[in-house]
């Protein structure tokens, strides 16, 4: 390999590796905080600068927390059940982390250092999205491996859970995405994120917007969080498939589910939100990766205050919302797609028009699924009670 | 790299395939090793288009592309007839099932 | 020079996981070796500049396939595979030696005198022309396929389901 | 008809008030910091923490939500082995329902405060992860001898034995009890007092009681005696 070639990759890679686990770092406290505030509790507020008085006045929000965590991690025991698959469960968390951070190279992220390095970016890659979908999906072996190693029922249940859902997910996940790549005609994620340079964002769309929401909750799926945490879920099955690990593997599982989080969000960026544009760029360049990641936070945002507010879907729920209701939307989101592309879209009046006709079509679908999901159930008849 | 690399790469692939079909008696194996055998093709298909006359008529690809969606299929298939078999047999061993009809 | 090593490397990769997958004794690290298998060949794929090929065959086989031989052997029995059953049929040794047959019989020769083109042509890869090309002269493939995907779904549903036996039919003569 | 996903919109609206709110109105929240950090902005009815390290409360009668309520044990004034109250009658290690009390009888008896030579625990040991704080102990004691404790800083590093409270540590004075349950503590001496007069009261009654009978005895037998006398005239 010539020595250009290997500088080029890891300029390329290395940043990417340096700059989201630490803003997973970030996000733990983030989440923590969130949530606490959210049930009206304080949060994380001890852990400040290291090696200033413990509760002192350097505590800064407890922004040390997550270091503080780490190093915990890093030093507790590593336990491997007795008939554990010694192997896989070393394997699976290395497994969960990989594509995770894999796909990360897929993210039109355009930093100021990697302008020079065009032929080794991944994201101009041609098919990088469906690239993108097809790693993504590789996060089910990890879990279901993780799962099967543990030689644990909660684990094993935990794991196939996992499989089922984000199998199911997927599909939605994919279709809604279909929208985007139809209209701009490429699956190349530069083009994608300039196609929408200015204000033409895709979710300033009636289809975007639909198929944008689609897309979140199917990513909420996807990534495991709340209210479709049913994998880890902790007041049925422990932890589901990570109930067998500790210490630094179980922070390997944390960290992978959080860049996973992050790769997903910033492919909703991409996608819908209009890639790295936002006011300022044309000044500044550099600021178009800043826009970036601050689209992605506000997506983890959303997700964490998601979390704080809705309860965990039951199984036949969670199955019955991904192919009675998101699948079909979703498809009929492709056909509102092509229509509202091919109505000329002059003044003012029929895009008003479009925008009102396309969303009607979508909300009156998805209201009727909604009333054919419904289950049957009478108000329940009370025996013995009053 | 040459023509010739791919091919004899495909054809030890193919072979460990036939091997696994032959000598394993689990219809699971048995069902993966089919997969080995349909993907050593592939790799046929795409190295030939590479060093084709003309690439730009994509035949390789899109070839592969439905061999790739027909080997899904099969392998849906496959599997739900082994399911359905092991549910009789309560066995996946081939050679325990050696009868046609029910006894 | 870089291409040569990406190409031992993943034809490494490749031979070997198939070779574990058929095997190993354990029915799931079975699946995981086959599951290395087809991202070695993904890699070659991409290689070969067939990057869509390569995506669609990571998607498919390690997304789908994968995940669904793991479902039927959750399914199925003997998991592990560790209670001393025999793992080879009857005549394995008369399969190996026809398997390598055909390798040595029906593969060499051919190959041999196929004509090689020492390089490849500079082709500029687009999953564009791909598309375009599947809608065009291939349309009714593709819709074929479509069916096919469908009437697979179907029949591989009503067989795993399989066939509810009436009550009568189990009640003795 | 309402709005398709209403429910969920509503109910972020509520987390994100409660979120907004957490930073504006301390009342609201649930929890508080440690007092010495926070100092005198607490939260008004998150008084009943301790303001600083180690500090007692004043009255917790009724129990607080932040104290955690294990037993102890009760000496009198003086040296705590020299008073203490429990003689060691086991009564409630049988009681204890989660039996998280583990008593050991010392060999010799131990006189104390003038009364009768008792037995004392030479173990008395009280693990309080087990301890569900019934007060079923406390209720059984015939000597008023274990009272429930109320602490706030029971959290140790030492998962083994950390939780498992030794005599010693379980030995708290009198006047303790009465600085951290004072209403409780007054009636349980009241009622101690009057208990122990009655006891003495009663103990009079009965030596009275016998002096008297004894003289009735005696009486008789001396008139037995003259009975008998004049019988065998």
């Amino acid at each position: 390999m010539s020595p250009d070639l290997v500088r080029d990759i890891l300029i390329a890679t290395v940043p990417l590796m340096v700059i989201f686990p630490t803003l997973f770092a970030f996000t733990t406290w983030l989440e923590r905080k969130a949530l606490a505030r959210i049930q009206n509790r304080i949060g994380p507020n001890k852990v400040g600068v290291p090696l200033t008085r413990y509760g002192g006045r350097f505590s800064l929000f407890g922004l040390g927390q997550p270091l503080a965590d780490g190093i915990k991690m890093l030093f507790k025991e590593n336990i491997v059940p007795r008939d554990a698959d010694r192997l896989f469960h070393l394997l699976a968390p290395i497994l969960a982390l990989i594509p995770a951070m894999l796909v990360l190279c897929f993210l039109p992220i355009e930093f100021p250092w990697t302008e020079s390095l065009l032929p080794v970016q991944a994201f101009l890659l041609d098919g990088a999205v469906i690239f993108f979908f097809a790693i993504t999906g590789l996060n089910t072996l990890a879990i279901f491996m993780a799962g099967w190693a543990s030689r644990n029922k909660y684990s094993l249940l935990g794991g196939m859970r996992a499989i089922a859902q984000m199998v199911s997910y997927e599909i939605p996940l994919v279709l809604s995405a279909v929208v985007v790549v139809m209209m701009v005609g490429s699956l190349n994620a530069a083009e994608i994120a300039n196609a929408q340079a200015g204000w033409n964002w895709f979710v300033f769309t009636p289809w975007g917007l639909a198929a944008f929401v689609i897309f979140f909750i199917a990513s909420l799926a996807e990534t495991n969080r709340s209210p479709f945490d049913l994998p880890e879920a902790e007041s049925e099955i422990i932890a589901g498939y990570f109930t067998e690990y500790s210490g630094f593997k179980f922070a390997l599982f944390f960290l992978g589910e959080y860049i996973a989080m992050f790769a997903i969000s910033g492919l909703a960026v991409t996608l819908f939100l209009g890639g790295g544009a936002g006011p300022g760029i044309a000044t500044l360049p550099w600021l178009s990766a800043m826009w970036f990641i601050a689209k992605i936070f506000a997506l983890i945002a959303v997700m964490i205050w998601l979390r704080g507010t809705l309860p965990r879907l039951r199984v036949d729920q969670l199955m019955g919302f991904a192919w009675k209701f998101l699948l079909p939307l979703s498809i009929l989101n492709i056909l509102v797609a092509g229509f509202a592309h091919f109505i000329p879209q002059e003044n003012i009046v029929s895009k008003v028009a479009v925008w009102v006709v396309s969303l009607g079509i979508l909300y009156m679908a998805a209201k009727g699924l909604n009333q054919l999901n419904r289950p049957n159930v009478r108000p329940r008849d009370y025996k013995y009670a009053e | 790299m040459t023509l010739h690399h791919y091919l004899i790469l495909a054809a030890v692939l193919f072979c460990v395939g036939l091997i696994g079909v032959f000598t394993r008696r689990n219809a699971i194996v048995v069902l993966f090793s089919v997969e080995i055998m349909l993907n050593a093709a592939n790799l046929n298909f795409i190295a030939f288009w590479r060093y084709s006359e003309n690439p730009a008529l994509l035949h390789g690809p899109l070839f592969t592309l439905f061999a790739i969606a027909v080997a899904a299929a099969e392998v849906a298939v496959g599997l739900a007839l082994v399911i359905a078999v092991y549910r009789h047999f309560k066995t996946v061993d081939l050679e325990s099932m050696d009868t046609l009809r029910e006894e | 020079m870089n291409e040569e090593i990406a190409f031992w490397m993943l034809s490494a990769i490749a031979v070997l996981g198939a070779l574990v997958a058929v095997r190993k004794r354990n029915l799931i690290h079975g699946v995981f070796a086959l599951m290395v298998f087809f991202a070695g060949l993904a890699g070659l794929f991409l290689l070969l500049l067939a990057e869509f090929i390569a995506a669609a065959q990571i998607l498919v086989y390690i997304g789908a396939v994968g995940i669904l031989l793991l479902f039927a052997i959750m399914l199925t029995e003997r998991v592990a595979g560790d209670d001393g059953r025999r793992m080879t049929s009857r005549g394995w040794f008369w399969g190996l030696v026809a398997a390598v047959a055909v390798f040595v019989v029906l593969l060499l020769p051919p190959i041999q005198q196929f004509p090689s083109p020492e390089h490849a042509r500079a082709i500029e890869p687009s999953v564009k022309e791909l598309g375009e090309k599947l809608m065009h002269p291939y349309v009714v493939t593709l819709e074929v396929l479509a069916l096919l995907l469908t009437a697979a779904l179907i029949g591989a549903v009503t067989a795993a389901q399989g066939v509810r036996m009436p009550k009568e039919e189990d009640s003795p003569e | 008809m309402s709005l398709l996903g209403g429910g969920i919109l509503k109910g972020m609206a509520v987390t994100l008030r409660n979120f907004v709110g957490s930073y504006f109105d301390r009342d609201r929240l649930t929890t508080n910091d440690y007092a010495w950090r926070a100092g005198d902005s607490l939260p008004q009815h998150a008084g009943e923490y301790p303001k600083e390290e180690g500090e007692q409360l004043r009255d917790t009668t009724t129990v607080s939500q932040y104290s955690r309520n294990f037993p102890m044990l009760l000496h009198d004034e003086g040296e705590a082995m020299d008073t203490i109250r429990c003689v060691a009658c086991q009564i409630c290690e049988r009681e204890c329902p989660p039996q998280c009390i583990y008593i050991e009888k010392s060999t010799e008896k131990m006189e104390r405060g003038g009364n009768k030579a008792q037995f004392y625990p030479a173990k008395f040991d009280i693990d309080v992860s087990v301890c569900m704080s019934c007060q079923i102990c406390v209720e059984v004691c015939p000597f008023d001898a274990i009272v429930m404790n109320s602490q706030f800083e029971l959290s140790t590093s030492n998962r083994f034995g950390g939780l498992l409270l030794r005599r010693d540590d379980l030995l708290k004075s009198n006047g303790y009890y009465h600085k951290i349950h004072p209403e409780e503590a007054a009636a349980r001496d009241r009622r101690m007092a009057e208990e122990k007069a009655a006891k003495e009261a009663k103990k009079k009654a009965a030596a009275e009681a016998a002096r008297k009978k004894a003289e009735e005895k005696a009486k008789a037998e001396a008139e037995a005696d003259d009975k008998k006398q004049e019988d065998t005239q």
